[in-house]
């Protein structure tokens, strides 16, 4: 379904991704980790054809990024969810036109739009603030909203980035929950997270990145023995 | 976009109208002041090309009769100046209604009159001349050729009246089309950069719009609209404030101004032009920020 | 703020205007566009004034003597009319010269001066009289005592010619004062509607400066000092496209126009008092918009 | 030093904040916890004067919020650090000079802003960044920077919204090992957070918040057992 081959990403002279080689399935769920800075948000953000890599090759469901012409691009796009690290909700619009201008966009049919909204604001909790605009809201309740937003498609692949590092345990736990749900209907699901705990309890596929590099892949059996030390000492030095 | 893609346009671009109300007001105030400007140079030229017009139809040429002709020599001159292409009209003035006019003229200098034993002037031709021949070579030649008719004593005409024609006539075509070209430009750079600045204002939504699989025309179609309807908007608005600047200019600037035909405001078909191709170039000037931004 | 208020002002306000420079350039265009129409009334108006002026100085009494009158008699007259407070200047003009100006100006009707005999013309004084004098029954008073005077035969002056230069003396004093009134509240709205765009395009750093402690002045300088710099360079860059324009005028239009004293440009005084007011304004207009925008 | 008395705020009919009481000495160091939407920012931006309490009364350092005329206001933030949840860092300045700024602002001398500014950036390891501006930043960079921003005028109070949201577990450590050094100089911190984990291990005074109200505080016994149940729960919950 993904496949990444020696993708390096460079800002200025600074590599932010440095050859990395990863191959996603369809339907798995996969953790990227690492400290801040690592690089987690640049390789979401190359396979959302957000960034564009410098070197190496994409392929997404088939198709090489590098080949797409720009206008070809929206349509990859409405395959895939994207819970922003900063949200990117419109200020100006309330919490329900945020998630039907998503609904809007792909050419959902009319009569759709208002029920699949509501239905993907449930999930999260938020449909009782449907008439809010975000400045309006607690950190928790924006990021629960950008978080229904990429979940309204129901997108063959959801790319989450730092999804609940505004929220409280207990709601943290149920969007995780819901990216189970998902996952199970056979979404592709890859987050960017720091929430150790839950990454650990999830028993899931675990991709720890360093300065631009898979320092370990838990589904590489070299990569991981290789980092194995780190693991060890991660819950230490918490 | 099955279906609902004008509603949605439409709305869309309604609601950027509202909620960048002052930066719309902005440029609306801009590209009515500009419209002003367009439209007031419209007024004046309009006017000026009715006047010059009406000067055309007024040239005239005074053909004097020597004394003591018969009525057949006279009718003989008359069929003689109708046979002319250039002429359009000839009307017949007898020494003493050419002195009563002299009389109507001098006014205040009364004294000059009381010397005069008899009607000193002669009988003459007032022909009117086709504007077509408004042209200081084609009037010196016709004039000429009438000076040799038999009988004839004099032709006289404002020679000064058609040189300064002549130059008004280029004037107005020229410096009308400079001004029109100067205006377009500043309209259009003025219509670009409010469409720019709308964007710009918004270039978050903007970009969240392509991250969510928008296309290109379904993210232009809102602002193109916008842009249009600003244009359209300060348009009408000028030519509102240039109506009613119109109709409280004060008796006396009228009189000054105008032309023998009175002065004209813009007629309809010139305001509809104005505001569609002010329309026109708002959909152009937005196409072109909004491509550029887009990449 | 010891000591770098006005520099961190200043260099903070020149940040201001590049980081934002869309904005900016939209406001100083639509800034220079209403300064040029201003401009333009301005340069109306100082020469319909200066024409108006000059006209006043030509305000002319033709005074016409007696025949026969002995020298003695004319000079007593014209210590009489020198006398009257209302008069600047008396010529005298001997009836051959009359009828030498008369001959001229007749030009192409010279049919009507060979009839006559004998020079009909009387001696005339010419009076010039003050402009403050301009107004119809002053003049009628005037022309009144005058007319009793001994040897004097009739006197004779423009009557419509006062009436027309009265009206127009009071159209430029009130449609002037008018104009002024209404583009003065036009640039203000202008301005202050600027300023309060780039505040409003700003508004999240305004916000952020609240909240890290910073006082009023700090956070409103580099504001009002942009918004000022802003219709500095609006007002003078409408100086020179008028500068551009007028000096691009072709000729026709000029002679066209110019009252007796020719056409003149703006003097520098009052391109000053445009600069150094739109400064103020914009200082203003400022100050009403930061202050909304703090509240 | 802190004392709040009945407040109450109101946001269109709904509370976020309902008759809260509690004190805060010198030099305490309190964390503020609850679920997403409790009213943790709204309690910290009240005490910043970013809110206007609708009810109650609200005494900083002496002075009572309600009798500050607006241009006092300032002054009386001169001596508050903010760590806001959204960071709000300006996003055309470099992040030398965002923290810059905070020092001009107050009339910091000249001369020192250079120094103090990257001195503070080198407390959260940011200080070879400081010619970048904020968009080009990682999450957790901005949040580094946020804070370093908050620290530069050694404030007297430091009001921290999730300081760690976008942080990797070891950055976070880090963030409340600064926040202990700062308090053991006299500052007065006071933290709203997720993060349980540090909150327990901190050993420090929670204040529990659940939709407006204090559930719990371990400093005022009653309320503490009130809430001994929940406290219980917490872990297993997540
Ligand atoms: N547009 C950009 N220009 C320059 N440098 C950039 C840009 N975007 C990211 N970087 C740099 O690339 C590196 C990786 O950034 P990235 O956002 O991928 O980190 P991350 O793993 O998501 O970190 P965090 O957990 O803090 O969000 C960072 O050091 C950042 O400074
Ligand atoms: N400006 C506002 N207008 C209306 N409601 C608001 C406003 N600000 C906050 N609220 C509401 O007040 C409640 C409390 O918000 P607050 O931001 O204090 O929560 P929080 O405890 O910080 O949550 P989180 O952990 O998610 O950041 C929320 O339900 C929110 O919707
Ligand atoms: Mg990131
Ligand atoms: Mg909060």
């Amino acid at each position: 379904m993904i496949h990444l081959y020696r993708v390096s990403k460079i800002f200025e002279g600074i590599p932010a991704l440095r050859e990395i080689t990863v191959s996603v399935d369809k339907g798995e769920f996969v953790f990227v980790t690492g400290p801040s800075g690592a690089g987690k948000t640049t390789l979401l953000k190359v396979l959302f054809c957000a960034e564009h890599a410098d070197e190496g090759q994409i392929i997404i469901q088939g198709m090489n990024t590098f080949r797409l012409n720009s206008s070809s691009i929206p349509y990859l796009r409405r395959n895939m969810g994207f819970v922003f690290q900063d949200y990117k909700l419109l200020p100006h619009k309330t919490v329900f036109e945020n998630i039907a201008l998503a609904l809007k966009v792909i050419g959902a049919p009319h009569g759709d739009i208002e029920r699949r909204a509501l239905l993907s604001l449930r999930k999260v909790g938020m449909d009782k603030k449907e008439h809010l605009t975000p400045l309006k809201l607690s950190g928790g309740e924006q990021q629960r909203v950008a978080i229904a937003r990429a979940l309204v498609n129901e997108p063959q692949i959801l790319l989450a980035d730092e999804p609940t590092g505004n929220l409280d345990p207990q709601s943290g736990q149920e969007v995780f929950r819901l990216f189970k749900d998902i996952n199970m209907k056979g979404t592709t699901v890859i987050v960017a997270t720091h929430d150790w705990e839950t990454v650990q309890k999830m028993q899931r596929r675990i991709v720890a990145m360093e300065r631009g590099k898979i320092m370990s892949d838990t589904k590489d059996p070299v990569l991981d023995k290789a980092a194995a030390v780190k693991f060890k000492q991660e819950p230490s030095s918490r | 976009m099955r279906g609902y893609g004008p509603i949605y346009t439409f709305i869309e671009a309604y609601r950027g109208l509202r909620a960048n109300s002052l930066v719309n007001l902005l440029a609306t105030g801009t590209i009515s002041m500009a419209m002003l400007i367009v439209g007031f140079f419209l007024v004046v030229f309009l006017n000026l090309q009715a006047a010059v017009g009406a000067m055309g139809e007024r040239l005239e040429v005074s053909v004097y009769l020597k004394d003591g002709l018969t009525e057949q020599d006279k009718d003989f001159i008359l069929t003689r100046l109708k046979a002319e292409p250039a002429v359009k009209k000839v009307v017949f003035l007898p020494k003493a209604e050419a002195l009563a006019l002299l009389k109507k003229e001098l006014k205040g200098q009364e004294p000059l009159m009381e010397g005069l034993g008899e009607n000193p002037l002669p009988d003459s031709y007032e022909v009117t001349v086709d504007a077509k021949y408004a042209d200081a070579a084609k009037m010196e030649a016709l004039t000429k050729r009438i000076a040799m008719f038999f009988g004839v004593e004099d032709v006289s005409y404002g020679r000064q009246g058609v040189a300064v024609l002549e130059r008004m006539l280029k004037l107005v075509t020229y410096g009308g089309f400079a001004l029109a070209v100067l205006l377009g430009v500043t309209v259009v750079f003025i219509i670009s950069n409010s469409v720019r600045l709308a964007l710009y204002s918004r270039g978050q939504e903007i970009e969240l719009m392509q991250w969510i699989g928008a296309t290109r025309w379904f993210i232009m179609g809102p602002f193109l609209v916008e842009g249009m309807l600003v244009v359209v908007l300060g348009t009408s608005l000028s030519v509102g404030i240039l109506a009613v600047l119109f109709h409280a200019l004060p008796r006396e600037v009228v009189l000054f101004l105008s032309g023998p035909g009175g002065l004209d405001f813009l007629p309809p078909s010139v305001i509809a032009y104005m505001i569609g191709g002010g329309g026109a170039l708002g959909f152009a000037g937005g196409l072109v920020s909004v491509n550029k931004f887009l990449e």
